[in-house]
């Protein structure tokens, strides 16, 4: 699989990861000095999902996003200096600093939004499958929801409905291991292993992926992908993956096993296993990929230096765009 | 003079115009068609009391019918309809409200604002409300003040056969999230209605007949019991100014507020209940807006805050009618029905 | 199976089964004369699915129903009479003639409802069972829902729930081919034949039965709720069946194959089925039945009867009984 | 001088004492223990904002966390109580009501009518709302207007630690269902709170200060924002009586009609829309029925009829806040503001 990408798509998969995981972790810094506003949930080490699967996706394919969604936002080619005035609340963010983290979107970019609401976008994205369906024009949906949002009815509703109406769409599932602070293997019953077995009991064909294992996800998005854009109807994605902060910034996450994030960052980190099979393969110098570090730190550092220059929204633009006419 | 058809066709033909003229336009509901997965003859419902019917044939690949679940199949339409169609969805009975609200309330109603303008949900979503039927508690409701509560959401409330097509037109061609509430018991209502497609604007209300003493305003099939009272109320030389906002959001505050300002006197009739209602949105505008103009006091006519009841003579005395209009009148009026009887027994 | 039901019990299940039978016939009659009110759902042909499951039941057992509810209250207990005045919208109904057969309920009964929403019941039954289980009385909850109602998210969410609180609570489908007009076949997707098995992907138990079948039924109910009172937890069973009516009282039925209703009536009917069973295993004469047919049939004779000549609610009612106080 | 506790520890002692003193009191919600499927300790979260934190150890079996399922556990809270149970189910946000509204709507609060008044219900969902915390469109809506508008529910407000735990317990011990709103900017609020359990009746308005001018009616946060703004109108000798009515159904009508019997104005104050809610509500009432002693338009100071935005500076602008009530005052004074700065001026 590593093979089939050229180079310049490792080094944009590369890049792409390595900006979310830049662009989180300096939002993490940010928030603890109290400058930001709101909730923010942080999606450093899931990188390799997000942009497994988008990597297969152009403007016309859409996906729904979740409370999580910088990471969707990023791999689906959304400026980062749009997205972090939005998170500042600016009037240069992606929205005007009218919807901010937790409503990040750009639908120029096929990008429907980051969600609140826990499920909301299963539903949406099957009625975006659906109008490519009716179009015909190769587009497909992808929604990306977690292990804990995989209880909610709206996503097994849409399962079934996407079977029903054969739709070019694709569930990701992340599972991260917590819902908040609460494990699906609590919460999220299943008779095996994975989560991802539920959807086939709709006749879904369904796969459980190592969400750290770029390669892994790009793979079974291409398969899934790759049908859905023939008319194969829609495919169930399971990435198991973790992430690195909190459920959102500030929580003390006691309900974590004490080294558990430590490990990871050292034994299963999604951008250093990429590296390492990219360079031990011979496809990319590492001083290539270091180079990307260097400049994607300086485009974070430009786009925090630019949120925070940039005005707020101008006071009428509270009585703006509610309706497009009323 | 023009055809006369029933309330039902009407809407079935604004859709049908629709998705002949634009090709976006879908349907989406349970049993629109009808017949899904059997080996008989599609189109065997055309949805619980056949307003789609026949649109199936017309449309195949648009008008589709969907598995119950609801939150799926409207938050579909939304979803759809942010990505350049136009949905239809059919939501039964508007008491189904509770099992996909959030698809309308947090999603439709809120993309474009949250999306700094840049999002446009075409959408409407059609759906039955009203007593009258037995149906009893979860099938008789009128829950249209909800989603007038609801910034990013417009509410449609048709009283006859006109104003349903038009009106549904103007729904589809809108380019903001439309709910648009047909009342069951209007459904048979026959009406005159062009052949061709028209709009009606939304936030236009009606005034259905001028009169100097008092402004009744009323909704859906409260519209013809208050012609009803006004008629009975002429006879004693009341003259009643009906209005017919047609549109609960936007509401056409203009048109309530210069009667008002003419008649001094409010009456407001809606069947749905008093409690956070449109019935006191509009006392409320109305008494915060043209107070100087009011000589009496806003009335209103409404449901009791009970539950539908099924029983038949529970339901007729749950119901608001002509004769509540008639007594609500007479009392911004300062006439009391038992002074009037006692007037007419001298 | 046969052989372990007591003589009285044959007599008993089969009375219940009679009365459904004998009693929907009449409101489809009595309907078709336009004399009742409302929306009427009919369980004609279905009267193995409920009796089978509730004669396992006692009265601190709880069951939700659906619209089509008056086979479920027959089945646990709630008198004829008062059922028939409730249908008529009359004082002596069930519910003082303000539910109608949409909210037919028997509290006292365990009866929690006839319910005018689809998927409104499997929450309420898991929450009955978790009182179950808390109270540790060893009572159970069963929810009945239909192949239409399956696809509703309150159902997963439920089983899930189910699961993962350990329920005891029993997931009766009652698949009879049609939701309204539409065929599960269409609708509710399964990898397999049996929409059971989508149950089966969240970890739990899943039968199908022959719905027909009244020991089908029967044994099946026996194993599940014994288990669930032990605290082994919910299972899931799918009952296939058919209805003899249309969806409501007054559907034209165009969608149905047009012998498919009196082939059934006369190869496939629960109460021949039923008595060829155990006459031909001698367990039960044949006059024995009969004599409760004729008993039966006076028996809904005079709940129409007295139906009608019971008065309407008094006019209070109408302000009466939304709170216990306000 | 007693005691002086957070609102929030005030929610967390009345669920504490009622489980003490009823065994059949249980919590269902999300992370409300926390931790749950993991090796780490319970008690993890007590809710996102710590508000059941220290129940779990104290009562194991009857705090129960859930799936992300809000119709499952929400509609298993109303059939657990319809069963003999007396669950407090936690809706996160009231803004999720969208996805599990049906439960509430024609479940909860209509089984009782349905049944012909033998059912039972004493289900209570907690749940938060308000602005204030760029919490965005779908985390900071006050929808209690919905709630308010359908029979067979209770909506109870607290503004003050004191009654947040007296009317909590009040609800838990209510045999109707309650929907109890907890303002999320109010969790920090220090107030005197009595250590023993004591219940506040539903259906009672508070009269934080009696004044001869006019009758502000103010919610939940807005109440601190009405004394703010009577502070300042008293040096103008503009004496304000402000009544916090706490439940908003039941609502204690007597006591606002009084009042405005009184002072014959009025200015509604409430954190969510005008249109079809509280404000207009309660407006709408006092035209109707002391529409005689009102001596000018009665006025609502609401947010603006748009979602809440992100930005710091544009929700501050939406909410309301003192200043804006003072504005209200001076106009049913027939002050406004310009012709006092001339006054002053001069
Ligand atoms: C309908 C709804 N319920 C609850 C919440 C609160 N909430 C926000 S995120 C979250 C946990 C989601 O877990 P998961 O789906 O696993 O996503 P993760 O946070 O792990 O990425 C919860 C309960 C919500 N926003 N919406
Ligand atoms: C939430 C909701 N959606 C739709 C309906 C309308 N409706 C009533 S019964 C029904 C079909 C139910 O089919 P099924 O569950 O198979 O039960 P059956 O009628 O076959 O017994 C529908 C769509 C409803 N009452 N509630
Ligand atoms: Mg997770
Ligand atoms: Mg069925």
């Amino acid at each position: 699989m590593k093979a089939q990408l050229s180079k310049e798509n490792l080094l944009k998969a590369y890049r792409k990861m390595r900006e979310i995981r830049e662009f989180e972790d300096r939002v993490h810094v940010e928030f603890a000095k109290g400058t930001l506003p709101g909730f923010v949930h942080l999606y450093s080490g899931e990188e390799a999902v997000a942009v497994g699967i988008c990597e297969h996706l152009n403007d016309l394919d859409r996906i729904a996003s979740t409370h999580r969604g910088h990471g969707h936002c990023i791999a689906k080619g959304v400026e980062l200096e749009g997205m972090m005035a939005e998170i500042y609340g600016k009037k240069t963010g992606t929205c005007g600093g009218k919807g901010g983290s937790m409503h990040i979107a750009d639908l120029d970019k096929g990008m429907m939004g980051a969600n609140g609401i826990v499920g909301a976008g299963p539903p949406l994205i099957a009625g975006a499958a659906l109008a490519s369906k009716l179009r015909k024009d190769g587009s497909v949906g992808v929604v990306f929801f977690g292990d804990g949002a995989s209880n909610q009815g709206t996503n097994f509703e849409s399962m079934n409905m996407a079977v029903t109406l054969d739709l070019p769409m694709i569930f990701v599932l992340e599972n991260n291991g917590y819902a908040e602070s609460t494990s699906p293997k609590y919460s999220a019953k299943v008779g095996s292993d994975n989560i991802a077995d539920r959807a086939r009991g709709f006749g879904m064909p369904a796969v459980t992926v190592d969400g750290n294992d770029f390669f892994a996800v790009y793979e079974a998005a291409a398969e899934a992908i790759n049908r859905a854009r023939k008319g194969g109807g829609p495919t169930f994605i399971e990435c198991k993956t973790m992430r690195y902060f909190g459920h959102f910034e500030g929580d003390a996450q006691t309900y974590r096993p004490k080294d558990e994030v430590k490990n990871a960052r050292i034994n299963d980190c999604p951008l250093k296993r990429f590296a390492a099979a990219v360079t031990s393969a011979g496809l990319v110098e590492a001083t290539e990929l270091e180079a990307i570090d260097k400049a994607v730190l300086d485009q974070v550092e430009k786009a925090v230096k630019a949120a925070e220059a940039a005005p707020q929204p101008d006071l009428d633009a509270l009585m703006a765009d509610v309706y497009v006419s009323y | 003079m023009a055809r006369k058809i029933m309330f039902k066709d009407a809407i079935n033909e604004a859709m049908r115009l629709e998705m002949e003229r634009d090709e976006s336009v879908i349907i989406l509901g349970l049993d629109v068609a009808g017949a899904a997965g059997t080996e008989q003859a599609r189109d065997a419902w055309g949805g619980v009391l056949g307003v789609t019917k026949g649109l199936y044939p017309l449309f195949p690949e648009r008008v589709i019918d969907c598995p119950i679940s609801e939150s799926a199949y409207i938050g579909a339409a939304v979803g759809a309809s942010a990505c350049g169609m136009r949905a239809v969805g059919e939501l039964m009975f508007s008491d189904f409200l509770g099992v996909c609200f959030d698809q309308l309330y947090n999603q439709a109603a809120k993309f474009r604002y949250m999306f700094g303008g840049k999002a446009v949900t075409p959408v409407t979503i059609r759906t039955m409300i009203g007593a009258g039927f037995s149906a009893a508690a979860q099938h008789s409701q009128s829950p249209y003040s909800m989603f007038a509560h609801v910034p990013g959401l417009k509410c449609i409330i048709p009283s006859n056969p006109y104003d349903a097509k038009g009106l549904l037109a103007a729904c589809i061609e809108d380019d903001d999230p439309c709910v648009f509430f047909e009342h069951k018991a209007l459904y048979t209502m026959k009406g005159e209605v062009p052949e061709e497609h028209y709009t009606i604007p939304l936030g236009q209300a009606n005034v259905i007949q001028e009169g100097k003493d008092v402004t009744i305003v009323a909704l859906a099939r409260m519209v013809q019991f208050a012609e009803k009272a006004a008629k009975a109320l002429a006879k004693d030389g009341i003259e009643c100014t009906i209005i017919d906002p047609r549109t609960i959001s936007p509401l056409d505050t203009d048109t309530i507020f210069s009667s008002v300002e003419k008649t001094g006197r409010l009456v407001v009739v809606d069947e749905s209940y008093d409690r956070c209602g449109v019935a006191a949105d509009i006392a409320a505008m109305v008494s915060q807006n043209v107070f100087d103009a009011l000589k009496a006091a806003p009335q209103m006519v409404t449901a009791p805050f009970v539950p539908t009841p099924f029983a038949a003579n529970l339901e007729a005395a749950y119901l608001p009618d002509a004769r509540k209009i008639e007594a609500a009148v007479r009392k911004t009026m300062g006439v009391s029905n038992a002074v009037k009887m006692q007037a007419a027994a001298n």
